[in-house]
């Protein structure tokens, strides 16, 4: 069993699996994390400030997320949008397709509100559950869109074909278009349409430092030490295989390479 | 009756093909009841398929015949841990459901190893590119890398963007990206359009050969005129009450 | 010797005949007991059980790919306990199959969870002739329409004359021939293919190059476009097949956006999202998500 | 400049039906010629299929059903057309319900075509659910007992085209033909690490992502959408056929100009909005 036999793989996932829980643990201990600001969350103030300016609604879709890890990091950037709308007195109208997620989004909502101090701005009616059909559900944000004029829409949750559904009708009814989604299929098509896009990871980020979760936040930094692992890897790689390919010309490079190849190189498979 | 069924089986399912796929079309007019009824009928007909294939290819050849007609009689312990499922509709119990649903992510999660090291250490590997052979080859090998370590610092968040290097190449990594969406925008365009494609091909190659034989029929054609009168009847009218109440209706 | 006698007496490999039906009512049983146990566990403990359970579905694959397959070697003499642990995870690989029979039968068992959640919408629009109430209605009709014509497509009735049985099985394969490659299929094609009507109006109405970034998004995607399809090719046909020129051709310039630029980028979403995975993972197989609705009591 | 503005609040149903005669006229012509360039990966494929010895199988795992059937189709009947004539047996398995019988009857269509028999030349296994990473790893140990027949109830030792398949030893090829996400499953749990070559032919919506693992050797070649089919097709000696393939290719030709003309022309009159100060919803953030 040749493929059991690589010390790398042990090296490797354990580093990895160690700097995802080293971070994480020492986060829920309450150690301070640092994450950078994202550019897309400075948009959304400037949205909710549009929205304000004109006097109208503000659309929140959430996808056909349902209540996964991506459904509830959309509830917690929704939260940080409810709120901000609410010391401005901005309505906030949510449609979900998911029945389960519609109650915690209902609770979310609630929450905010009250946080802000303004528990009598919640509009039971705002957070609506429409239906689970994919296109039903787009129809039917569709027609808010019209109905209620909406001067800005956010995109945040999984998103499907459904995305251009809405982008474009949002771009039709002059709504400025913030979208943040990790289904990096629909990526294209937000960036096309929206005024500002999240792309793919920047999604998690993005929760990550709108809800302050610990465990989120840990988990974040962890993974940039192992996306760090990965690059360092990469590097030491390109200098051994290029070194290698010059040794017809340099013949002194054979000792450094016979190194490179026995402690380094031959631990990842290369197709050539 | 059930000899015609059988001979003319295939004529019916293409009627059948064309009828649901104009049902479906009227959508793109308006959002309208036939829509709805096409998309009730599909969700129906879908379970109901999928029940019915689950068991005859899955749980009857699998679970059923070993059990109940070789004599393997512990599968029925399979039935009760299936039947955990079905908790998560039950107020009280509901948590039941969790046990097994959190078997099922765990047992996934655990893949996570084996996959991390199969699926990536290739990756790793092959991104290992030597800066050697004629100058095409260096220039593509240089573009990768610059793209990849570029685009790899913009998903950077534990660092603040501040220092000049880390600044400069997380924002050409934003630019990068948009070529791989470039790719993948382009790539979805036509996947989309090939599907539409692949119903023309179904509405000229299967369907109308069979409008062109039963144009021999008389009351074939009768039929035909009366339901396109009835169809120019239905959209004038509708047409004509939506000037009526002078509303522009919300595109879909 | 003897308790092995007892236990293959007590659970042999197959049993036939009556006994057979009492064997799996006792193994009902048995295991409608144990899932009386588990539903009386008293709430304190349970969040402890779904991560005991999440635990141990995980440790199957890791430790199967994780320890040694082979004693390991120290000097001359093998690692003490090391034949052990490498016939254990032998073992665990042997049981691959069988690993596969049970969660192909388990999740299958899972299939009525979303048609339940159906029933019970559609059920109540038709009590309560709720607007619209007869889709709802098309619903049942058409997901027992094409369940019951598969049945009976495929067995005969029992206690029928042959030619009656005859009869309706040669029906039920017509009327499901027409059920599914008439509607099943088409109406799922044009569902999907909707999309494509949706794309057509967006790149008119919504698709701007509203920034330089959009720009070149868009200039990839139409570059693309083209060389991707027989057009592109004939675009520029009039260069050469070979020679320096041959890589301006578009389908070539295409193909080197997709093996080199595009190839990178997609490796470092893939870097991102391999690593985001294993986090998440971890996350998961060691029940370390937090906030508000992984800490409700269960 | 005000054309191109009025231009803007044209219906969308003129553009949907101006789509629709667009694209009708090369389905309906149904040209014959393929197109002239093969891309190396659709080689490389054709080349791998091309290989396998005698004593081998293809496994054909389909992941899709009727939503994609104007993409996966094609690719899945080329691909049986090119291992009929070399007598390639091959066994197809299904991860969609719906897919079970459309790829049964793809099969079907072409064995007419071709006078191939079923059972000797290739065998259908069915509908499989659950954790794909169990069935993978179950399937490479022991292939009978994890497949036990097929979507007859025929037992696999009945069947003389797989007959002799014990385990991953057997498998020659591996082939995904796929609308949805399991390509991942398939090279972590059989083809890595028991260097099986892999044919990815999915949806082209998926194939850009592809690109890593064929530069990393992990996919030994793709068919991207009814494009790669396309290819495909000229490969296995059919450039001169008309076939749905090859129409879609054309006809994809005129959507995508279509496509890049309105998205021109609606970028134009976006222009000329903003240069007569007209506001047409949406402003540059950030």
């Amino acid at each position: 069993m040749t493929d059991f036999a690589n010390p790398a793989a042990y090296v490797v996932e354990g580093l990895l699996v160690f700097f995802i829980l080293w971070k994480i643990f020492s986060a829920r201990r309450g150690q301070d994390l640092f994450i950078r600001r994202i550019p897309g969350l400075s948009v959304l103030d400037e949205a909710v400030g549009r929205a304000t300016e004109m006097g109208r609604p503000m659309l929140y879709a959430p996808g056909m997320s349902g209540l996964d890890i991506v459904g509830l990091q959309s509830m917690s950037i929704m939260s940080h949008i409810i709120k901000r709308a609410a010391n401005y007195s901005t309505r906030v109208i949510v449609p979900l397709c998911d029945p389960v997620l519609y109650t915690v989004a209902e609770e979310v909502a609630k929450d905010a509100y009250a946080t802000q101090g303004v528990p009598e701005l919640f509009i039971p009616e705002d957070i609506r559950y429409l239906t689970n059909q994919q296109f039903a559900w787009a129809s039917g944000v569709v027609g808010i869109q019209h109905r209620e004029k909406i001067a800005t829409a956010f995109y945040f949750g999984a998103y499907a074909a459904e995305a251009l559904i809405l982008a474009e009708n949002g771009q039709m009814v002059g709504a400025i278009q913030v979208a943040g989604t990790p289904s990096i299929i629909q990526i294209p098509f937000f960036l096309a349409a929206c005024d500002y896009t999240i792309i793919g990871d920047e999604y998690y980020a993005a929760s990550a430092y709108l809800s302050r979760e610990p465990t989120l936040l840990g988990s974040l930094v962890g993974q940039d030490y192992g996306k760090l692992l990965m690059i360092g890897l990469v590097l030491i790689g390109v200098v051994g295989v290029t070194l290698v390919a010059l040794q017809t010309r340099f013949h002194a490079l054979a000792g450094v390479n016979h190194v490179f190849n026995e402690y380094f190189l031959k631990y990842f498979p290369r197709s050539t | 009756m059930v000899n015609w069924l059988a001979a003319h089986s295939t004529s019916v399912a293409i009627w059948a093909g064309a009828l649901c796929t104009f049902g479906i079309y009227t959508v793109l007019y308006k959002e309208n009841k036939f829509y709805r009824f096409f998309e009730h009928i599909f969700i129906g007909l879908y379970g109901g398929y999928g029940v019915y294939v689950t068991w005859a290819e899955v749980l009857y050849p699998k679970w059923w015949k070993p059990m109940a007609e070789q004599g393997q009689w512990w599968w029925a312990f399979a039935a009760v841990v299936g039947s955990m499922f079905y908790f998560m509709y039950s107020n009280k119990h509901a948590w039941v459901s969790r046990v097994i649903f959190g078997m099922f992510m765990g047992f996934a999660a655990g893949g996570i190893f084996r996959e991390f090291y199969e699926g990536y250490f290739p990756q790793i590997g092959s991104s290992m590119k030597p800066f050697t052979g004629g100058y095409a080859n260096i220039l593509s090998v240089l573009v990768f890398y610059v793209i990849l370590l570029a685009a790899m610092s913009y998903f950077f968040f534990s660092f603040e963007h501040k220092h000049p290097m880390i600044k400069g190449s997380a924002a050409a990594g934003r630019w990068f990206l948009m070529v791989g969406f470039g790719a993948m925008f382009g790539a979805t365009v036509m996947g989309r359009m090939t599907l539409f494609i692949g119903r023309l091909n179904f509405i000229i190659h299967s369907w109308a050969p069979e409008v062109a034989t039963d144009w021999h029929y008389t009351w074939f054609k009768i039929a035909s005129v009366a339901i396109l009168v009835l169809a120019a009847a239905l959209i004038s009218y509708l047409a004509f009450r939506a000037s009526k109440s002078g509303k522009t209706e919300a595109p879909e | 010797m003897m308790l092995h006698r007892i236990s293959d007496a007590l659970f042999p490999v197959a049993v036939h005949g009556r006994l057979l039906w009492v064997y799996i009512a006792a193994a009902l049983i048995v295991g409608v007991l144990g899932l009386a146990g588990l539903m009386s566990v008293p709430p304190r403990y349970r969040k402890l059980v779904v991560a005991g359970i999440t635990f141990l579905g995980g440790l199957y694959f890791s430790l199967e790919f994780l320890l040694p397959h082979q004693p390991i070697h120290v000097g001359a003499g093998t690692l003490p306990g090391s034949a052990g642990v490498a016939h254990f995870a032998e073992g665990l690989t042997n049981a691959k199959p069988s690993v596969a029979d049970w969660a192909m039968i388990i999740g299958s068992f899972a299939l009525l969870l979303g048609t339940s959640n159906l029933f019970a919408i559609h059920g109540k629009a038709v009590k309560k002739r709720t607007p619209g109430w007869y889709n709802s209605l098309a619903f049942f009709i058409s997901f027992f329409a094409i369940m019951i014509v598969g049945f009976l497509k495929d067995s005969p009735i029992h206690g029928l004359n042959y030619h009656a049985a005859h009869t309706i099985q040669s029906a039920s394969t017509s009327l499901y021939m027409i059920l599914f490659n008439g509607f099943v299929q088409n109406l799922d094609a044009t569902m999907f293919s909707l999309i494509a009507f949706y794309i057509v109006s967006a790149a008119y109405r919504a698709f701007r190059v509203r920034s330089a970034e959009a720009g070149l998004m868009m200039g990839t995607a139409g570059i693309i476009m083209l060389g991707l399809v027989p057009v592109g090719a004939w675009l520029t046909s009039w260069l050469p097949h070979t020679g320096p020129l041959a890589s301006l051709r578009l389908e070539s310039i295409t193909y080197w956006l997709l093996i080199w630029p595009n190839m990178a980028v997609q490796r470092a979403i893939e870097f991102g999202l391999a690593i985001g995975w294993v986090a998440m993972s971890l996350r998961i197989w060691l029940s370390l998500e937090r906030g508000s609705f992984f800490d409700r009591q269960l | 400049m005000n054309l191109l503005i009025k231009l803007q609040n044209i219906d969308r149903r003129i553009l949907y039906v101006l789509v629709a005669i667009v694209l009708s006229v090369p389905v309906i012509m149904r040209p014959s010629k393929h197109p002239d360039f093969v891309f190396p990966e659709v080689q490389h494929a054709y080349d791998t299929i091309d290989s396998v010895k005698p004593g081998q199988i293809v496994l054909l795992s389909t992941s899709w059903g009727a939503g994609t059937k104007a993409e996966n189709e094609p690719q899945t009947q080329a691909l049986m057309r090119h291992m009929f004539a070399k007598h390639i047996k091959f066994a197809v398995m299904s991860w969609d319900p719906a897919g079970s019988e459309i790829t049964f009857q793809s099969g079907e269509q072409v064995q007419k075509d071709v006078h191939a028999t079923y059972g000797k030349d290739w065998v259908h296994l069915g509908y499989k659910t659950g954790a794909a990473n169990a069935i993978i790893s179950g399937l490479a140990e022991n292939f009978p007992r994890v497949m036990k027949q097929d979507r007859k109830g025929t037992p696999l030792s009945e069947l003389p085209a797989v007959s002799y398949v014990k385990n991953y030893k057997q498998i020659g090829v591996v082939v995904d033909i796929t609308s949805v996400g399991l390509m991942s499953y398939w090279i972590s749990y059989l083809t890595t690490p028991k260097h099986i070559p892999l044919i990815y032919c999915p949806t082209a919506v998926m194939s850009a992502s592809a690109y890593p693992y064929l530069d990393s050797g992990q996919l030994k070649g793709m068919l991207n959408g009814v494009m790669g089919a396309v290819q495909y097709e000229t490969l296995i000696g059919r450039g001169n056929v008309a076939t749905d393939a090859s129409a879609t290719s054309w006809a994809l030709s005129a959507a995508h100009i279509y496509i890049i003309l309105l998205i021109l022309l609606g970028n134009l009159g976006y222009l000329a909005a903003k240069r007569a100060g007209i506001h047409t919803g949406g402003s540059r953030l950030g």
